[in-house]
């Protein structure tokens, strides 16, 4: 797959779509408030440079994370959804990252099925002193993604952008 | 005296560091390698300087220094820094930038140092293995030192500690095509 | 399998006795030897009780009626039909003092072809783990199997299964028949309500379908319990099973072989978590 | 019975015969088959690395390619050089993926790197996988009353990173080992300072104090002698021990023995294999210590063989 | 139709030079809802907020963005502006496009740029879906829970005592005192430890505002700020202290001996013992670990010596519970473990100790009656060498950070030395001396020149032993040259480390910690004394390595937080929380089961309007919530939603873009 000729890049799910040329991913990023929110604005007084394809929620835990949020994120606007929370152990509200993890779990493993590439739904413990960590993970779901090419999949009937 | 604040970007730091993997920067001088390396007195600048040498840029006084000749790679003083900085790898990247650049350190000592490499090298070469007796006696030929060692070596042929053959190695010309290749190697980095 | 007497007895009985109001089974449908459930509320009615391997309906369904509700009820329940109960009793829907449970203790039952139906052929709890009175010689739990369907399409390549999957979401009418035929899906607002529309697309597009079945089935997650309900309700034939027991094979298998419904007071595998989950996913 | 392959070294055939010779002795009463790789050459040794960087990685890497056509999964290398070179070589390509594949076209003929061997001292080999109780079972003459300054150098346990094997300041396992003999190991402080090694022809100099600081603290440890696991060393110590002792006016007399010599002794081999008529300096005076074996002249065979045999029922 | 204000913040040059803002500012007035859009240089400055302010009036605008820096820095700065406006604060979102964007994207301004739009657009979208939120009253119980007895604890219970509130101390050993009570003199003005503590400590047991419970732990701790039950367990010291004397007849007869920890294990002290005499409180108790009574059922011998019939075999740990209203954690440090120093020979040479054992050494009421020896033959020692940074400033065997106090306490102990054994000879090997402080340097130069201390600056690497010296060889780089001195006795001045339980209690209380273990503060700078759960203090060594000065002062500052917490009959408290649609609740009770406040319970609604049938719903109690969202998510009726952060708004941010 990786030897894909780059001006080429295809969709993942579905090979007959072309992606546009300069194409670029848009990556939902939804993070907790007191773990990664704070991870991730940590990374920007570090000024560590990550690419610029994720636009972030803010949401106070990883817990108030519904599974549908990915689903609507992939069916609408994004090519890939990433997650972040607090370490295990670490919630600030002591144990709303648990109930989060079996969610996603569950989560990707359906949306796999379904037929969306696993490497589109994303999840990550990124505590408030992990700027670089943070910085890392955004590295590696662009890339990851970038390599899917575009989602069109239940995107064409509603959505039109730009 | 030394004038810095002439010489603009710091290349010299950014060669060793690439060389070596090591970021010289984390040194803070604490001296802990100097203490632990067990050659450090015959060095004419002990590791310590060495490193601050490199942050400040001196890249010939660095090259004619013969710290990097006299390293063992003992490895001690890296197992002992606290910010864990791997010397060895340092003071072999200033080796190897000093020998790709052609300076040469020519006081005595370093010359026999690497008048002993050489000859090693070109033994395996040669035969693929070490040739012990030939080596000492060719070293001493070299470096015009006949006799040095010598009061050993009745004992030791005697004792059979030093063989007076080598069994060469059946595929010589495998060691010789290993050398050839290493060569260009090196050559196009 | 034929209990068609003892559970017409049973019912004369509880009526006799004054003990329920009303009894859940099934009769035939009157056109073929199939089943169809029925309320009876007459005494005289019982008589037109069945129980056989035709009786395919999680009666646990007619639960949220206004028919039953807050009413004494009798009821036949299979084994999976019985894990169904088990949830709607903990998660507080309906109080076990106003019913009388039949207990069957199931050999399967088949579809309209005579065929052995998939779940039941799967069945890990055939016996019911809830009944006033249990009918059958119980076999006990069996060992758990990944379903033949899921095995069979997760081995395909990723693009098959998208294809797959966009002609399921394609076929669907979003007449929601699979919501109100699940026993569980009693909430009084459901995400896949049309009316919800600004939030959960309502609109009847393929795109739409895939949003509220996914939503659905997440919701069904850890609890579903394989009654096919849904499936048999549905119109398009949708194999809507494969979404369930996608996810049930998940949960099974990372989440401490979590089965809905089997134990008493157990909740859905989502609200409930170990520390030894699965961490490896998340970087 | 156990396979390992070996990887003997220059010095097996040379300086160190006595370690190779009494290393085979001792695995044979262990039960272990060495399967030498066929056609090994030099390790490069200090020199590659000081002059050149792709051939300090070009020599070890065409004997790990060639230990890669036996079955074994583990190499036991007897010279700690040897032993650190294949090692650094095997952790770098492993670690760098990309550089073991531009290393590889030097030996491409003997084959692809696959980095299937782990590479392990000898030392490592009797403390890791055949274990200290194993060895104390098989001993049948105890070295007791011995007392030896266990001398690791640095190649044995440094760098950390790289060797993976004991500690690299205060090492215990050749201790554990000499214990297990029956021997008592000294506290002896300098069990990792370097000895000058490869300067030992080049600078000599330099040797002679190194190694004579070792030689002084092992004798303030109030060692009867020196146990090693490296030519190197041995040669060091003792080889120019004379020198060492002309120049700072002490007399040290103190024999530096491989652990395998030691281990075949309490393994009850028959002292005349053992090679002590190698050493420079005279091993008399140190086994004394343990009692009423001192060494047998070669002459008298008799008395030996029928140790032998008896070891054998036993 | 919604009006929206959307001000786009250059931050200085911050965000534009890397955001083009004004091109920003251009494509957000094409948003339908955006009725007016503007840039300024600092939003966050008085004429910044000005302008939100005016915009706010005259273009009657009924929700606010702010395009700037991350909502954790200047959300309520902002929201300020919009009550200031007569506007509801919650009506605002922040775009954060300087942490999210200018920042992170400085090689790429198209990128940039167009990244801070999407994130307008999604901060717009948001704020359409924002509802108008009130701040919650909560009651508050006016007592607070100090846990840590050292000199932080006393210094927070003694200070929020004397505003007559009333305080919960616990102590996890059987005395109150902690690391100072083991002090001799303390830098730098060289006051006896013991001197200055000890009245303090006997303040504490006096206090009528103060509720001491020593030897306990704290188990527990639930609800929020101002409301918080906690659960402590007192261990059985088998004792009744009601009865107790404190004549000390018992430890006097007690034959079994355990290694003392008050003298860093030194010396014995009794299996029943109190830790050192100036104890508070000063009665004993028994180590069960080691009593011969309690393991094995054979002495009783303190039974019979007590008169007054104080001691209970079988006393049972105890359970106590407390309300309290606010939490001051001060479990100071612990002393980093040398161990991994194998160079040093730490643990095989007995005549390295470290600088607590010397400390307990040098002091008059130590076990060695203030005058130090060699623990390997109880000689005097003549040369002693201190090592300093041993696991600081180390982070290949110890820890990356400075531990502040070594450098001084070193210089003392070269002083206490030298006044101890008039004819020794102190040697330091150091890297930097850090005498930053009042006094510090002053005292530095004093003992260097009175005692005749020789300093070298170098990391010692190696030392050995030599007949019965320690070699200790270093370098001293003023002189480029490796030395070695001969020492008699090695004091290690160890590392100052977190306190190993820390991880756990933080876990209890529901606070964070850093990499080290250390409990972290709400901000750095401008909130180090609070964590980031209200309520919720730190005081001294817990947070970070401190000298004592700062511990105190970092104490009294707790002592001012929680009196400024309690002055009021109740609390404000954030409007972010759940919120229940009875409608649409099934009564299903997967929340209550997520939960992790308790905040859910169920109630009885009637099942439809004016019926008297009833239908169990859940219930949110709003001062208990504290906003994580568990609850939204799991339900899957809708029912529940997280004000400020609802499907809608969520959603809206998803799709916008």
């Amino acid at each position: 797959m990786e030897t894909e000729v780059k001006d080429q890049l295809v969709s993942i799910e579905k090979p007959e779509l072309v992606a546009p040329p300069n194409w670029e991913p848009v990556i939902m990023g939804i993070l907790c408030n007191w773990c990664s929110y704070a991870g991730s604005d940590l990374t920007g007084t570090s000024r560590i440079q990550y690419p610029p394809n994720i636009r972030i929620i803010r949401v106070p835990c990883s817990s108030r994370v519904d599974p549908w949020f990915l689903i609507k994120s992939l069916q609408t606007t994004a090519d890939g959804v990433l997650v972040s929370g607090c370490h295990p152990g670490d919630c600030h509200y002591i144990s709303g990252n648990y109930f989060a993890r079996r969610r996603f779990l569950v989560t990707k493993k359906l949306l796999n099925f379904v037929g969306f590439h696993e490497n589109r739904i994303q999840f990550s413990w990124v505590s408030a002193a992990e700027g670089p960590k943070f910085a890392k993970v955004v590295n590696k779901v662009t890339e990851d993604i970038k390599k899917l090419g575009p989602l069109h999949l239940y995107k064409k009937e509603n959505f039109d952008k730009k | 005296m030394i004038t810095l604040g002439s010489q603009g970007k710091n290349t010299f730091l950014e060669d060793v560091n690439k060389k070596s993997g090591a970021n010289v920067l984390e040194c803070y001088q604490c001296g802990k390698c100097v203490s632990t390396c067990p050659v450090s007195q015959y060095m004419d600048f002990p590791p310590r300087e060495i490193m601050q040498m490199i942050k400040l840029g001196l890249r010939n006084e660095s090259y004619m220094a013969n710290s990097h000749w006299f390293c063992l790679t003992c490895s001690a003083c890296s197992g002992r820094c606290p910010r864990e900085i791997d010397i060895p790898a340092v003071m072999e990247a200033v080796r190897h930038l000093a020998i790709e650049e052609n300076y040469i350190n020519d006081s005595k000592k370093v010359k026999e140092i690497r008048k002993f490499h050489e000859i090693f090298l070109s033994m395996i070469k040669r035969y693929g293995r070490n040739y012990e007796l030939r080596m000492m006696a060719e070293f001493n030929i070299r470096t015009r030192n006949l006799f040095k060692d010598m009061h050993l070596a009745p004992k030791a042929l005697l004792k059979g500690k030093i063989p007076l053959g080598v069994k060469p190695l059946k595929s010589a010309k495998a060691i010789k095509r290993m050398y050839e290749v290493a060569e260009r190697l090196e050559k196009n980095k | 399998m034929n209990y068609t007497k003892q559970i017409q007895d049973i019912a004369a009985k509880l009526f006799a006795e004054g003990k329920i109001d009303v009894f859940v089974g099934y009769r035939l449908n009157g056109f073929d030897d199939n089943h169809v459930p029925v309320l009876i509320t007459d005494p005289q009615d019982v008589s037109k009780l069945v129980f056989t391997d035709k009786s395919v309906f999680n009666l646990v369904n007619y639960l949220k009626t206004d028919h039953t509700r807050r009413k004494r009820v009798g009821l036949v329940v299979k084994g999976c039909d019985s894990r169904s109960l088990n949830l709607m009793l903990t998660e507080n829907q309906v109080k076990r003092e106003n019913l009388y449970v039949v207990g069957i203790c199931c050999e399967g039952v088949v579809d309209d072809a005579g065929q052995k139906m998939q779940n039941c052929a799967e069945c890990v709890v055939p016996d019911a783990v809830v009944s006033d009175e249990l009918l059958g010689t119980p076999s006990g739990q069996k060992p758990y199997t990944v379903n033949v369907d899921i095995a069979a399409l997760a081995a395909k390549p990723l693009t098959e299964r998208t294809a797959y999957f966009e002609e399921v979401f394609e076929n669907c009418i979003r007449c929601n028949a699979c919501r109100h035929s699940c026993p569980l899906c009693y909430c009084a607002k459901c995400c896949i309500d049309q009316e919800t529309a600004t939030l959960y697309n309502g609109a009847n597009t393929t795109s739409a379908a895939f949003h509220a079945l996914m939503t659905w089935s997440l919701h069904l997650a850890g609890r579903c319990v394989d009654c096919r309900n849904c499936e048999k309700a549905c119109p398009s034939h949708l194999p809507l099973h494969l979404l369930h027991k996608q996810n049930e094979s998940v949960i099974y298998e990372n989440f401490q072989e979590h089965l809905a419904g089997v134990i008493p007071e157990d909740r859905g595998a989502f609200y409930k978590y170990s520390l030894k989950d699965p961490d490896d996913f998340i970087m | 019975m156990k396979k390992l392959t070996y990887f003997p070294g220059c010095s097996a055939h040379g300086t160190s015969e006595e370690f190779d010779s009494t290393l085979k002795l001792v695995l044979k009463t262990l039960d272990v088959v060495l399967e030498d790789i066929p056609d090994w050459n030099c390790c490069g040794a200090t020199s590659a690395h000081v002059m050149t960087e792709n051939l300090a990685y070009a020599l070890p890497m065409r004997n790990l390619v060639l230990a890669e056509k036996l079955e074994n999964t583990t190499m036991g290398i007897a010279c700690a050089s040897c032993y650190q070179r294949m090692k650094v070589t095997k952790v770098h390509m492993d670690e760098n993926p990309e550089l073991a594949k531009r290393i590889n076209t030097t030996v491409v003929e003997e084959g692809t790197y696959q980095g299937k061997v782990d590479v392990k001292s000898m030392l490592q080999y009797f403390y890791e996988d055949i274990g200290v109780e194993t060895i104390r079972e098989k001993v049948t003459k105890s070295l007791a009353g011995l007392k030896v300054a266990c001398y690791y150098g640095c190649l044995l346990t440094r760098p950390k990173n790289i060797t993976n094997f004991d500690s690299p300041e205060y090492p215990v396992s050749m201790d554990q080992i000499c214990e297990a003999l029956g021997a008592t190991a000294t506290e002896f402080d300098y069990k990792t300072e370097c000895c000058g090694a490869s300067f030992s022809i080049s600078n000599t100099e330099v040797v002679l104090n190194l190694s004579g600081q070792i030689l002084a603290m092992a004798k303030e440890s109030g060692a009867h002698a020196i146990v090693v696991a490296c030519p190197l060393c041995q040669s060091n110590l003792d080889m120019r021990q004379p020198d060492i002792e002309k120049q700072q006016g002490i007399k040290y007399d103190i024999p530096v023995f491989y652990i395998t010599q030691l281990m075949a002794l309490a393994f009850g081999n028959p002292i005349d294999q053992l090679k002590f008529p190698k050493h420079i300096v005279p091993v008399e005076g140190a086994l004394a210590n343990i009692g009423k074996v001192s060494p047998v002249p070669e002459k008298v065979k008799k008395p030996i063989k029928a140790v032998e045999a008896e070891s054998e029922v036993k | 139709m919604a009006r929206v204000g959307v001000f786009v913040c250059f931050c200085g040059a911050n965000i534009a030079d890397y955001v083009d803002v004004p091109q920003v500012v251009e494509e957000v007035k094409r948003i339908k809802e955006v009725k007016y859009a503007v840039e300024y240089k600092y939003m966050c400055s008085d004429p910044g907020q000005g302008l939100i302010r005016d915009a706010i009036v005259q273009n009657k605008l009924t929700s606010i963005v702010v395009a700037a820096c991350s909502p954790r820095m200047h959300e309520k700065t902002f929201r300020k502006a919009l009550s200031d406006a007569g506007m509801n604060p919650y009506l605002l979102e922040v775009a954060n496009i300087r942490e999210h964007s200018s920042w992170v994207h400085q090689k790429d301004k198209k990128a940039a740029t167009e990244k801070a739009m999407d994130l307008c657009r999604m901060a717009v979208a948001k704020s359409i879906a924002n509802e108008q939120l009130h701040e919650i009253s909560v009651p508050v119980t006016k007592r607070a829970l100090v846990i840590g007895g050292g000199i932080a604890g006393i210094q927070a219970a003694l200070d929020i005592a004397d505003a007559r509130i009333p305080v919960v101390l616990v102590e996890k050993s059987p005395s109150i005192g902690g690391k100072m009570a083991q002090l001799d003199e303390t830098f730098p003005t060289l006051d006896c430890a013991q001197c200055i503590l000890t009245p303090k400590m006997v303040d504490v047991a006096s206090h009528p505002y103060i509720e001491l419970i020593p030897y306990a732990e704290v188990l527990e701790l639930q609800g929020f700020v101002g409301n918080y039950k906690v659960k402590i367990k007192k261990k059985a010291s088998y004792v009744n202290f009601k009865t107790c004397t404190g004549c000390g007849a018992c430890w006097q007869k007690c034959p079994v001996k355990v290694p003392n920890e008050y003298n860093m294990g030194i010396d014995k002290r009794k299996a029943i013992y109190t830790p050192f005499p100036q104890a508070v409180p000063n009665k004993p108790v028994i180590d069960a670990e080691h009593c011969t009574m309690l393991t094995k059922g054979k002495c009783g011998i303190c039974k019979k010596v007590c008169l007054p019939g104080a001691i209970d075999y079988e006393m049972q740990d105890e359970i106590i519970e407390r309300e309290v209203g606010a939490v001051v954690v001060a479990t100071g440090y612990d002393m980093w473990d040398p161990t991994p120093y194998e160079e040093y020979g730490v643990g095989r040479f007995k005549d390295i100790i470290t600088s607590l054992e010397f400390e307990r050494m040098v002091s008059a009421n130590g076990p060695t009656n203030g005058v130090p020896q060699r623990p390997s033959d109880g000689k005097v020692p003549k040369n002693v060498v201190f090592i300093k940074c041993v696991g600081s400033r180390d982070e290949a065997k110890g820890i990356e950070y400075c531990s502040k106090i070594c450098c001084m306490y070193t210089t003392k102990h070269t002083i206490l030395l030298h006044h101890k054994v008039h004819d020794s000879h102190a040697y330091v090997f150091y890297m930097d001396i850090r005498a930053a402080g009042k006094g510090y340097e002053e005292f530095v130069k004093k003992a260097q020149v009175d005692t005749g201390t020789t300093y070298l600056r170098g990391r010692v690497s190696k030392i050995y032993k030599k007949g019965d010296k320690l070699m200790v060889r270093g370098e001293d780089a003023q002189i480029g040259q490796v030395v070695e001195v001969e020492a008699d006795l090695v004091v290690l001045a160890t590392a100052v480390s977190a306190p190993k339980d820390n991880p756990e209690l933080a876990r209890l209380l529901g606070i964070s910690y850093d990499k080290y273990g250390y409990l972290s503060e709400a901000h750095p700078k401008l909130r180090p004394v609070e964590t980031a759960k209200a309520g919720i203090f730190l005081a001294g060594c817990t947070q970070a390595p401190k000298d004592i000065p700062e511990t105190v002062s970092q104490a009294s500052a707790c002592a001012a937080k929680v009196c400024g917490l309690f002055a009021g009959d109740t609390m404000k408290k954030d409007p972010m929380v759940s919120t229940i649609n009875n409608e649409y609740c099934s009564g299903c009770q997967n929340c209550v089961k997520v939960c992790p406040y308790g905040a859910i319970v169920t109630d009885e609604v009637p099942i439809g309007h004016g019926s008297k049938e009833l239908r169990t719903v859940a219930k949110i109690n709003e001062g208990v919530c504290q906003g994580c969202g568990s609850c939204v998510a799991i339900c899957r009726s809708m029912a529940i939603n997280l004000a400020g952060f609802t499907d809608p708004q969520i959603i809206n941010e998803i799709v916008s873009i």
